[in-house]
């Protein structure tokens, strides 16, 4: 078995950070298609909305205090997380901890602000079509939230825990990407659930 | 006979038309396909092993412009047959001058039939068979009560979907009397099969005399046996889903049984408007339709032939 | 090259063998979905003695009395189709509305007549009770219906009403339907402890 | 380099790329051919029992007013046929093709995200078991695969039977959406040096135009058939038109996805015609960027026809032309296609008849009708008469069978070598090929014509009158003759698989890397990744050039750049695990749990939590092995744009 030629690649990485790394592929997959879900839930409720004769249908739109108290800490929340991405990519583990637990603070913070504000939603989701479709709409990001704070937390305790390898900083990277991914989609459905209803 | 290529009204023809150019204009393309294709494949299996770069190159050259050419083709053939649909499709979607007007109601698992009127008396309801006037445009307007249904009669007009909590309408024109047949179109549930129609498509005169006769209440029994047919009627359950004008039933959710006799087939086309049929399917509907809405009615045999005779009374 | 991997057909027996590894895995699925079968019939027409009889139409002798100590088959059969079966439950709510129920009980919150979906019950809970009250009527308004609604219409009616106070199997009550929502969801309202009272003025059934 | 040395290195790679044995082993498989092996052999178990389906129909309909299955069966068999063809066959069988065969078309040594994969296949499995366990119980879904509300609603399909379907769909979505990352990231991350874009093979470029597809239409029937349970089972009003839902809203929502799913069938199918043209006309098919760009123009076109499945719903007229138009326009790029093809035909060297040939001329002669009828159907006005009616039923066999299953029987001839080591016989195929090709026509054939003079579709009799007692029966006959030729393929599959192991590395002595290896390749593929240096490499050069240099001792993937394949990085593949398989049981216990009550998704999603922690948690051996090897990025700097080139 003589071949032409023999082409060495000894040395290389054998992890690497942002778009050359396979999670970030991954990441990007599902933000693809979680993303395509919101548009098209997003879609869905104005599609509902133009059908209607008055909208919202029978109930006043979602009170604006929790929404918008939460969407200004979802953006800061922004800061940490793109902070912890830096370090990430530094492999600093100390400021890495630091990071994840600032992070999982505001992630916290935004979960009990949005309990009230499913309060707060003048609604319920089998009164009417309308309620159904805000239903749907916070119930799809408030499920990509937990399951990024879950994970973030399981990232967290395995910064403190290990065992560690530089790639694991790899996925601290993705995990910060992935909740760019939750914090930027957030100002669109803010704006459909809470702004929507009150267009003229 | 029906079919979408035997129309029996001009708009049903201009579809048919337009179905027969795009047939013709496919199959030829077809043949110019499948020859190119056979031609290939034959001057491929007689050739040496393998061509040469150069020879290649050149038949790749050739190729290029073959491909272009059929693509353009293929470009300007769909372009035609999208301008022939166009205008085939404003044609058909000019309103017609002076409509008859005509509520169609779907139901699991018949149609409700109404000819609209502006006075509220005028307005007659039957189910099943729709009568229309040769050469005047109906104009039907849909709705469901339940599930989505849809309209087709294959001779006569395309389809249209009956969609609860929305309104749809096409129009309808025959050319010639006749009476042709039609299904629901949309699966709808156990008995979508058996979910018939009829057209009877008849001269203006006879048209009117028709609905003359369907607006008059049922007729008052003539016979002791359909006068006790009567009283069953009211008294067992056909009562609570049916309506007879001019008696105290009244009830909307199943076919109104005023002129019932008037009608060539029974339970949407499923079976022949004869006694005996009749007596089956009032004793046992779930036999001959199972899963339809009308429920056994246990009847003795003496009251059911009462019965059949009250309701073949029913002109 | 010649590969040392396992043969290929042991390969393909055991992709073959792997569904029927995770098939033993979803047996405790099957157990679970076994009971499906009751809940899940649509039976169109009444099964077992369908002599068309007058009889069978009118069973006068259904009285609260008489139903205490023995149940009857029909009764039997029509209270098993009630607790499970949710094809008969979704004809009672259709037979309900058709045959026009709710223009005395509302959609279950009452109005002329009482509510169905409390706890009250003056006439008895139990389907044989509901049964007889459909069929017999009441006094102070509740018609008799026999005759008029057959046998196996009036069961699903009675399953239908059960239902309204959760007394029906959760998994086989429909969530809602498709008209102007009036009553809470089905599924959602709790399922209420029949209590007995007496009839309105005396009238002792 | 001494043959010893290299027989030492094949040795190690063997070692660490080998599975776990014993039955726990058999769950932990992580190698992308075993896994898409098993999803061929599950969905071919799924289209047999589909198959038998729609024979049970076939005899019902042979008659007139014919009572051997009564309405409620009838509708939960065609409900389940067209469900199961779609979701458990159609879809999965060629994204198992993708799965065997684009790690190893574009020189890699496995799929990108192995445990994903076989996550994805237990999935799959357990979807589809649930679904035909769902039916053996008398729970099988009864309002189509389309499932159109209120029929599929909480008022008209009382119990959970549409749960099912919805969970159904919610299954086999997961699995695809998974797959098609992977395949996405195999393509573009994983290709061997030397494979720039334009050297792709077409049948992979097919595979990624299918999985971008799948990524933008599945997400809308997942929210569809979410929106569905819901209503059924916590009362949401999303199809309630009384409520201010509306009935139409799940017929865009079904149909956003449900046209591209059509070309998620049928993309790969036709890389699949590009591969076995290619290698029988032996030349590389003509217009690789042509059938490039149509296959992704057919993927981003296939989003703007949904309409078309509304004609009759009463839209706006506007509307109406704009999906005519643009359900003309998909047929350009697909013409352009098939005339490459006749071109490759034309211009090739002499054409070798094997089976795998045949297969794709009857692709041809029964596709290019489907084609043709399609045209028809995407005519708002014609659609009036067609829609629904079984012209629609003959229209979509057509292309799917045609356009679908001929090219995917070819492909399976054509790569069985590789996958077993053994050939197919040629004269069963050439049996089973007539018997499928005359059988099909006179199955179908005769459906335009029931369809034009009004027979409807999902109708379980029809009465005597009608006058379509004839076709239906001589519709029958041909499902049998279709049902012999399974039979035959069965039996030269279960023949072959006896017979010794005689078909070499390139059977067909075709230019592309999968032909490189042995049949069936080792564990890791290629004991070295090739170097390639065109669309042909086989063609060009027997023995390519290989890479040398990979860590033997850790499952180390070359990663490479996207436009240029050149080296990037190492990626360190995973090893088996059990926590794929367990996690998509606790996945199973969720879904099939939230068909009863809401509440599952709270505590079905604590097993979930627990099966994906313990797959993601590293283990400290693990760990330490990757700690040996590791080689930490170049800081501060950009990675190194060509990397240490050596020639020894």
């Amino acid at each position: 078995m003589s071949t032409s030629g023999v082409r060495d690649v000894t040395g290389l990485p054998t992890y690497t950070f942002g778009h050359h790394s396979l999670m970030w592929w991954g990441t990007m997959g599902i933000i693809v298609i979680e993303g395509t879900v919101f548009v098209i839930a997003i879609g869905a409720y104005l599609y509902l909305r133009s059908l209607a004769q008055a909208w919202p249908i029978g109930a006043p739109p979602p009170d604006l205090t929790y929404g918008t108290l939460n969407t200004i800490i979802l953006l800061l929340s922004a800061i940490p997380n793109q902070w912890t991405k830096k370090v990430a990519e530094r492999e600093n583990l100390k400021l890495v901890r630091i990071g994840l637990i600032v992070c999982l603070a505001f992630a916290v913070a935004f979960l009990v602000v949005r309990a009230f504000e499913f309060g707060s939603l003048n609604v319920h989701w089998d009164t009417n079509a309308y309620g159904s479709i805000v239903y749907a709409l916070m119930v799809l990001h408030t499920t990509h939230l937990v399951t990024d704070v879950l994970d973030t937390i399981v990232l967290t305790v395995l910064m403190f825990t290990g065992p560690l390898e530089g790639k694991r900083f790899v996925d601290v990277s993705e995990n910060s990407v992935y909740w760019w991914f939750v914090v930027g989609s957030w100002p669109f459905i803010y704006a459909t659930v809470y702004w929507v209803p009150r267009l003229p | 006979m029906h079919s979408a290529l035997q129309p029996v009204g001009p708009r049903a023809e201009l579809i048919a038309d337009l179905m027969l150019l795009f047939f013709a204009v496919s199959a030829v393309v077809y043949v110019i396909v499948i020859a190119f294709l056979v031609w290939a494949i034959m001057r491929a299996r007689e050739r040496a092993v393998q061509l040469g770069p150069a020879a290649t190159a050149q038949a790749d050259r050739k190729s290029k412009v073959a491909v272009g050419v059929g693509a353009a083709l293929t470009v300007l053939t769909l372009a035609g047959l999208a301008a022939s649909d166009f205008i085939v499709g404003a044609i058909l979607r000019q309103p017609p001058a002076d409509p008859l007007r005509v509520l169609v109601t779907g139901h699991q698992f018949w149609w409700e039939i109404e000819y609209d009127d502006p006075v509220p008396g005028n307005r007659l309801r039957t189910a099943n068979e729709l009568h229309i006037p040769v050469g005047r445009p109906v104009q039907l307007i849909f709705t469901s009560r339940d599930v989505i249904h849809s309209f087709w009669i294959p001779s006569a007009m395309g389809k249209m979907d009956l969609i609860p909590g929305r309104t749809t309408n096409e129009i309808i024109q025959v050319s010639q009397p006749g009476t042709f047949t039609g299904q629901c179109a949309e699966f709808c549930g156990f008995q979508h099969s058996k979910m018939r129609l009829t057209l009877h498509a008849r001269p203006a005169e006879e048209f009117d005399a028709w609905r003359q006769r369907q607006l008059a209440p049922a007729r008052e029994p003539q016979t002791q046996e359909a006068r006790r047919g009567q009283q069953v009627f009211m008294q067992s359950s056909c009562i609570l889903c049916h309506s007879v004008q001019g008696t105290a039933a009244a009830a909307t959710v199943a076919p109104d049984l005023t002129h019932i006799a008037s009608r060539r087939t029974i339970a949407a086309g499923s079976l022949p408007n004869t006694p005996s049929a009749l007596a089956s399917w009032v004793l046992d509907p779930q036999r001959i339709k199972p899963g339809s809405r009308m429920p056994a009615s246990r009847l003795p045999p003496d009251d059911l032939s009462a019965l059949v005779a009250y309701l073949t009374s029913l002109q | 090259m010649c590969s040392r991997s396992s043969e290929p057909r042991e390969r393909a027996t055991a992709a073959l063998l792997s569904p029927y590894r995770a098939g033993v895995a979803s047996v405790v699925v099957v157990m679970l979905l076994l009971c499906a079968c009751e809940r899940e019939e649509r039976q169109f027409s009444a099964q077992g003695g369908s002599s068309p009889s007058a009889a069978s139409m009118a069973p006068a002798s259904i009285t609260l009395s008489d139903l205490q100590p023995g149940v009857s088959t029909q009764a039997r059969r029509g209270e098993r189709e009630l607790e499970v079966n949710a094809f008969s439950i979704s004809e009672g709510q259709r037979l309900y509305e058709w045959f026009n129920c709710n223009g005395c009980h509302a959609n279950g919150g009452g109005a002329i007549g009482p509510a169905l979906m409390d706890d009250v019950w003056i006439y008895g809970s139990a389907p044989a009770n509901i049964y007889a009250t459909i069929v017999q009527g009441r006094p102070n308004g509740m018609p008799s219906f026999r005759g008029r609604i057959p046998e196996q219409q009036v069961w699903q009616i009675v399953a239908y009403v059960r239902s309204l106070s959760g007394q029906a199997r959760k998994d086989a009550m429909p969530s809602r339907t498709d008209s102007m929502q009036v009553k809470p969801r089905q599924v959602a309202l709790p399922r209420e402890e029949p209590k007995s009272s007496a009839p309105p003025s005396g009238n002792q059934p | 380099m001494t043959s010893a040395e290299y027989e030492r290195e094949r040795a190690e790679v063997e070692k660490t790329w080998a599975e776990k044995p014993g039955w726990l082993g058999q769950l932990m498989v992580v190698n992308h051919r075993t896994v898409a092996l098993r999803y061929l052999v599950t969905t071919f178990v799924f289209f047999l029992l589909a198959g038998l389906m729609a024979a049970a129909m076939r005899l019902q309909l042979a008659r007139a007013d014919n009572d051997l299955i009564g309405p409620d069966l009838y509708n939960q068999l065609f409900s389940m046929h067209g469900s199961v063809m779609m979701f458990l066959f159609a879809v999965p069988v060629l994204e198992a093709m993708g799965i065997y065969l684009v790690p190893l078309m574009v020189g890699a040594r496995n799929i990108a995200f192995p445990r994903l994969n076989a996550f994805s296949y237990w999935v799959f499995l357990f979807g589809g078991l649930m679904i035909f366990i769902a039916f053996a119980l008398d729970i099988g879904p009864e309002a189509g695969w389309f499932s159109y509300v209120p029929l599929a609603g909480p008022e008209f399909s009382p119990g959970k039977r549409q749960d099912f379907w919805a969970q159904l769909i919610t299954f086999t979505e997961l699995s695809a959406l998974i797959v098609s990352v992977e395949i996405i990231v195999t393509a573009f991350k994983l290709r061997t040096p030397g494979m720039t874009l334009k050297r792709i093979p077409l049948f992979v470029w097919a595979q990624v135009a299918t999985a971008f597809m799948v990524l933008f239409a599945m997400p809308a029937v997942m929210l569809g058939s979410s929106f569905l349970i819901s209503d059924r089972l916590v009362g949401t009003h999303f199809f309630n038109p009384a409520e201010g839902g509306d009935a139409l809203l799940w017929q865009h929502l079904f149909w956003f996805f449900g046209h591209p799913e059509v070309y998620i069938i049928f993309v790969p199918a036709l890389g699949i015609v590009s591969e076995i043209v290619a290698a029988f006309t032996r030349r590389a098919v003509f217009g690789y960027l042509p059938v490039v760009l149509s296959l992704l123009a057919t993927a981003i076109l296939s989003f703007g026809l949904w309409v078309h499945h509304m004609f009759t719903t009463g839209l706006p007229p506007a509307g109406m032309s704009f999906f005519t138009a643009a359900s003309l326009l998909i047929a350009i790029p697909t013409g352009v296609q098939i005339f490459c093809w006749i071109a490759t035909f034309a211009t090739g060297g002499r054409l070798r008849f094997h089976t795998p040939l045949l297969f794709v001329v009857g692709f041809f002669f029964i596709f290019i009708i489907g084609g043709l009828t399609g045209v028809m159907v995407a005519s708002a006005t014609l659609d009036s008469q067609f829609h629904d009616s079984y012209f629609v039923v003959a229209h979509l066999h057509y292309v799917l069978i045609g356009g679908a299953l001929f090219p995917l029987v070819g492909g399976i001839y054509y790569w069985f070598p590789k996958m077993t080591g053994r050939m197919l016989s040629e004269r069963a195929g050439r049996w089973q090929f007539w018997l499928f090709f005359i059988g099909f026509n006179v199955t179908f054939f005769p459906m335009h014509i029931l369809g034009i003079e009004g027979m409807t579709r999902r109708i379980y009799t029809y009465s005597a009158s009608s006058g379509w007692e004839g076709l239906n029966q001589l519709a029958t006959g041909g499902a049998l003759m279709i049902a012999a030729s399974v039979v035959v393929l069965i039996a030269n599959i279960i023949s072959s698989l006896r017979k010794a192991r005689t078909a070499g590395d390139n059977p067909w002595d075709a230019p592309g890397l999968e032909w490189a290896t042995s049949s069936p390749p080792p564990p890791s593929n290629f004991v070295r990744p090739l170097v390639v240096t065109s669309r042909t490499p086989l063609w060009v050069t027997p023995h390519p050039e290989t890479v040398i240099g990979l860590p033997t001792g850790i499952r180390s993937v070359l990663v490479t750049r996207v436009h240029d394949a050149e080296p990037h990085h190492i990626s360190v593949f995973p090893t088996p695990s059990i926590w794929p398989f367990l996690s998509a049981i606790a996945v199973t216990i969720l879904f099939i749990g939230s068909i009863f009550t809401p509440w599952a998704l709270v505590w079905g999603a604590v097993p979930v939590a627990i099966g994906l922690i313990g797959w993601f948690w590293p283990t400290k051996e693990e760990t330490a092995t990757h700690c040996k090897y590791e080689v930490k990025p170049p800081r501060e700097a950009p990675p190194p744009s060509e990397p240490a080139e050596l020639r020894l």
